[in-house]
């Protein structure tokens, strides 16, 4: 057993601080404050952001030096993630097109594919969004009914999809479609398809924060060109089940990273406020803090297999599941401990914890539901890890 | 022994839901909370006090109705998340009717008619001195005054007693303070503005702690309201909702979920009634039930409402769906009208703990 | 809205309590931890109870005078059982023939069969248990396999009933057997069967507190005279389904009492131990102040309804939840409040709080478990009052 | 980086589960628990004394294996519920080895051989005079002095330090103190007897804070063992178990629990394992993961050990199944070396906080 991180992680995570510290100038928290920004400004500064991650090569870090990457190991990304989520630097406009798209290019796309998509996606010239949830097909993704009929070479798409993150200002959409309705994972295909046509109309979708960072999208007869078939015909639910997993690890030291500096602003309200000294009080921050770490410990754990070469199974449910229902009850405590103040709306006034807790609570309701809710995620780990059987 | 309400409260109930779903479906609530400066319908209020509305909290003798029937309208209110300071008009009302201030029994009137927004400013701001009455100018800052912008007079807490500021020529000195329930409108109010003493220190003791009282009850009866609603609307959701070829409703570990919010509206509404009874029937008790509603209230409908989001999966997220609204009110409810925590340690000290 | 009681029913309750004054001379906590007593003799001394309270016409107070009882309402049943508890009296020994075995007779016994079995016990001449579960049907009741065959007459009984309560030392037990292999409901028959016979063996169960107060009990070919079916061959499941309704009403109140006491001696040793006043102590202890105040108002509210002729529906499953669950919450957090003196073991020594904690703490494991275990009570929640679809 | 055990310590846990599976599984252990006078098989110690076990704890300088080897054997003991105090002979162990008094290396190799029993006594008597060491003489009562009565020497904290007394010629003036957990033998020990120092007071201050330490690992490590074999238990169990048609284990709210047991325990794992690589590798920050290893541990375990009893149904009761003999050691383990409550005040304090 072994936690250390070797010299050379080390090495890398001093020069990602010093880079930081010279290259980011204000936190995202103080941007989001700042009253002249709006919604369209706020992702133009993201996407400004990428690009100077890109042109430090932080973007993509993990794919080989041939398509921008510099063949950087999950610890290296997960020092990365914790880094940026410290310095609380902005989220890049394309991190979903860098964490699933690029690696189903770089594994299952054409040379065509790769050349003529991915240097656009990592300096951020065109942003992509992802289509594969549906209105009736949430939890149950193989449920999909958006369909792609052949059109001469190419494919017509048809049918809506939800909960595209960053929809509204992207350029394109990466699509699991039908084309076997009999079939019900062989018949999923994996399309790229450009979002300003006829037939493709994207409409931004409120969420209960008052921000509208998803969307929905209608397709009605949308072009999909046979080149933007990812992979061959059926191979979609393959690429895309392959793909999420390599999601993994990078979260790893975020998560706890991102609250450790909310339990922070925490400490520093009960602290303004003279509650900090009160036994009910220390009991339940004290709580909160050692779940914190108990998650680091986690994510530690997960970190050291991918680098001894094990790959994290369904356990990684357990990690979902953990910082998920962490974040409900770290905001929802804060606000009982804080008192009225810690209520004042998101993102309109500072609290002395400097931390947007209203914001907080609301936003974390959706990390439960989203990529996997936890129900769906304690059905994974019953049935694969505990080998419970299905009713 | 019966739990079921007689026969006149239970005619203001239902005449009641009639009344909110006619003139105040949640559609229409929400485009209230969501448009309107001062977060009320002030001609539904008017229309509220015509009906009696506005002195129901009033004793029988009173020309009202007692805490009993109030929960129960109160009760009604929450289902539809009926927006505006409904509550904070009540227990003004109640406040300024028991003052033998001359001034007290017009202003009490004019705010049982819907006529005038009166409301009670309680919270010192965190930094500066408390608020103070002093050669009949009352001098320091509240926050957190509910609708307080809008009011008409402010009955303030002041360390000489409970004071009635009518507004002054030039409006409120007061900034809005916008919470994460945009329900609800709360201001921080700077004074230093004539006033009138309606009830001197210890007798506003009193009156207050009426106030803290009731108060507790009513938000344990709106809590009901909106857990009751949100649960509704939740197993009704999850019948229609199908994954994996079924109604999401008959997986079993959503239905445990659903019978565990069932389990904390009953007992809410168990406890709610009850305190509210007390409140009329047997005050020796009343504080300790009081108490013991609100403590349960906050966290039964912070959960069945939490739950309603998470059953709902990606639509609960939206600004579209209703669940939100639930759960936003909730958690300021949780919070005012004294703080579970708060409510908790009320609790055992009126049980000499 | 009512919740006051008559004053017949406050009369009821003074007289009671003066009786209980005078007739009720050691607790049963005292008697239990008195090392002269052993299991035989403290169920001896409950047997003396149950016919004190019998000749003071206590015992099945509901029934009609012909059969003992003073056609007594739920609602000084109700005040019986919360008074028997406040004054903590032993239990009966013949609590489940008196609930369950009574009301069967009168509703749907014979004239003989009622004048053979219910005097005898009112005064506790014979023990009753009761012999409905089985070791592979406990939730699923219904699953039972112990048969009855026809042998002239009579009958004989063969298979196996467990977590028989007072087993060890009942006479009689009243058993739910299959007469028809085929029909799982109405294949169901109610036997009454005297112990004292070959072809049945009783056997202790021990329990996780180290007692033995259930049995399980091994039927071959045991005697059921044809005079003792109760109700016609087949009508066992719904004699029995009706007779489990009547319990409703009964521990409405005395739960409540019975946590009361618990609480008073938690803020005893709390007050003892000088931790009364710690903010966060006070804030475990109200939470558990106020559940226990809660369950007493659903309580009231189930007493009201059932004194203003409603029936209680499932709801009650909300109540069986609500006490058996806080029970639990309740002496956890006692041993945790109260430091390692509250883990000396059961019934061996006193605590500042003179409440036996330890035992509490196991035995509040068997109350989420018997009489329908919280899984089914939930599972009744969602089906028959919320309407939720069976998968 | 890597999660994985070392071959050296890979081996000792898999030997250990060997060992203990032949030696003393669980059936066994129980006749300990349940008949034997001392609470544990004085064979067995002295087969694990010889083995080397009785001084794993030692640093590797000093001829044991550290902090790791150690929790990963107590896992496997845990597993097993193991009877005895190992855990506490181990902590005398090492503290007699960092003693520089004469007695103490004497002692320390003879606890270590399992040819004597040396346990720490720590808590003082709730009334009465805090025991002090005064003239050579121990003077004072403690209790909860685990398997105290059959010590051959105590490790007693006065306010003067850290005093050894051996067994007195007339044997402790001990009063047995029976728990919940029938496997842990606690005695309330009353002395009037002569002892050597083995640390004065700081000396002792800083070995008892390392004590603490280890015992919380050491406790943590039980409390892993324990859960992860009673949800092997439970899981196992709804398997077999059928109701309504189908293994109990195919209804969801069952497999959501198990679940739910999973995510403790293989988080009580990493927390476990963390800390104690941190006491044998960067022993500046081991003191907060010690504290947050036992914080989460005791309700970890306290939760999977008791869903064990629920979901085991009414033999989940019985004295004849396992699971309750899990569930009282977690009880135990989690009030003792540092509660529950007393390790998150621990780790605030450790962080500055």
């Amino acid at each position: 057993m072994d936690l250390h991180f070797t010299p050379e992680q080390e090495q890398f995570r001093r020069e990602l601080r010093a880079w930081l510290d010279a290259n980011l100038e204000r936190s995202w928290t103080e941007e989001t404050r700042d009253p002249n920004h709006d919604a369209d400004s706020l992702v133009e500064l993201r996407r400004v952001w990428q690009r100077k991650l890109n042109a430090a090569r932080y973007i993509g870090m993990g794919w080989s030096e041939e398509w921008g990457g510099r063949g950087a190991s999950e610890v290296e990304e997960a020092i990365l993630q914790e880094e940026l989520t410290r310095a609380d630097a902005p989220q890049v406009p394309n991190f979903l097109g860098i964490s699933l798209l690029g690696p189903a290019l770089i594994h299952h796309g054409t040379e065509e594919q790769r050349r003529r998509f991915i240097p656009k996606m990592l300096n951020c010239e065109e942003i992509w969004c992802q289509g594969f949830s549906e209105p009736s097909s949430g939890s149950d993704l193989a449920s999909l009914r958006t369909r792609a009929e052949p059109d001469g070479d190419d494919f017509r798409i048809t049918g809506q999809k939800v909960w595209t993150t960053f929809g509204p200002w992207a350029d394109w959409i990466f699509v699991l479609a039908r084309t076997d309705m009999d079939d019900r994972y062989g018949g999923i295909s994996f399309f790229l398809v450009p979002i300003d046509q006829d037939g493709v109309e994207m409409r931004p979708i409120r969420q209960i924060t008052g921000e509208s960072e998803f969307g929905e999208v209608f397709f009605d007869g949308a072009l999909a060109k046979r080149e933007h078939l990812v992979g061959e015909l059926g191979e979609g639910w393959r690429i895309a089940m392959t793909v999420l997993g390599y999601e993994r690890g990078a979260a790893t030291l975020a998560k706890p990273a991102e609250y450790d500096v909310q339990l922070d602003g925490l400490v520093a309200g009960l602290r303004a406020s003279g509650k900090l000294d009160r036994p009910d009080v220390r009991e339940q921050l004290g709580r909160l803090v050692i779940e914190n770490e108990v998650m680091r410990s986690n994510g530690l754990r997960t970190l050291a297999q991918l680098a001894s070469g094990h790959a994290p199974g369904p356990e990684s449910s357990i990690e979902k599941i953990f910082w998920s229902e962490y974040a409900q009850r770290l905001s929802d405590s804060a606000l009982d401990l804080l008192g009225p103040e810690a209520q004042l709306a998101t993102r309109a006034q500072k609290t002395g914890s400097d931390v947007d807790w209203a914001y907080q609570y609301l936003w974390s309701r959706a990390g439960t539901i989203y990529s996997g809710s936890s129900e769906i995620q304690r059905n994974i780990i019953a049935k694969r890890v505990l080998r419970m059987p299905t009713a | 022994m019966q739990f079921d309400l007689d026969e006149d409260r239970a005619l203001l109930k239902s005449s009641t839901r009639e009344l909110l779903e006619k003139e105040s479906a949640l559609a229409d609530a929400r485009t209230v909370i969501e448009e309107s400066a001062e977060g009320y319908d002030k001609a539904l209020y008017a229309q509220l006090g015509e009906l009696g509305y506005g002195s129901l909290l009033l004793t029988e003798d009173e020309g009202g109705m007692g805490v009993l029937a109030f929960a129960a309208v109160l009760e009604e209110m929450g289902r539809v998340a009926f927006p505006g300071p409904f509550l904070d008009l009540a227990l003004a009302v109640r406040l300024l009717s028991q003052s033998e201030a001359p001034e007290a029994a017009e202003w009490a009137e004019r705010a049982a008619a819907g006529e005038a927004l009166v409301v009670l400013a309680r919270l010192d701001a965190t930094s500066g001195s408390p608020t103070r009455f002093t050669g009949g100018r009352v001098q320091g800052t509240k926050r957190f005054v509910p609708f307080g912008a809008h009011a008409d007079a402010l009955l303030v807490e002041t360390g000489e007693g409970l004071v009635l500021v009518p507004r002054p020529g030039a409006g409120w000195n007061a900034v809005a303070q916008p919470t994460i329930d945009h329900a609800q409108r709360f201001a921080e109010v700077r004074f230093d503005d004539a006033g009138s003493l309606v009830a001197a220190s210890d007798a506003a003791r009193t009156l207050l702690e009426d106030a803290d009282r009731l108060g507790a009850i009513g938000a344990s009866a709106l809590l009901l309201g909106l857990m009751d609603r949100s649960l509704e609307l939740t197993v009704a959701y999850t019948m229609e909702r199908e994954a994996f070829g079924a109604p999401i409703a008959s997986f079993q570990a959503l239905q445990h979920r659903c019978a565990d919010g069932l389990l904390q509206t009953e007992s809410t509404r168990s406890a709610v009634y009850r305190a509210a009874w007390a409140a009329d029937e047997t005050p020796d008790d009343a504080g300790f039930l009081a108490a013991v509603a609100k403590a349960w209230a906050g966290p039964a409908a912070r959960y069945v409402c939490g739950q309603a989001i998470q059953l709902h999966g990606g639509v609960g997220f939206t600004w579209e769906y209703d669940p939100h609204v639930y759960l936003k009110r909730v958690k300021t409810l949780e919070q005012f009208y004294g703080a579970t925590r708060d409510q908790l340690e009320n609790a055992l000290q009126s049980r000499g703990l």
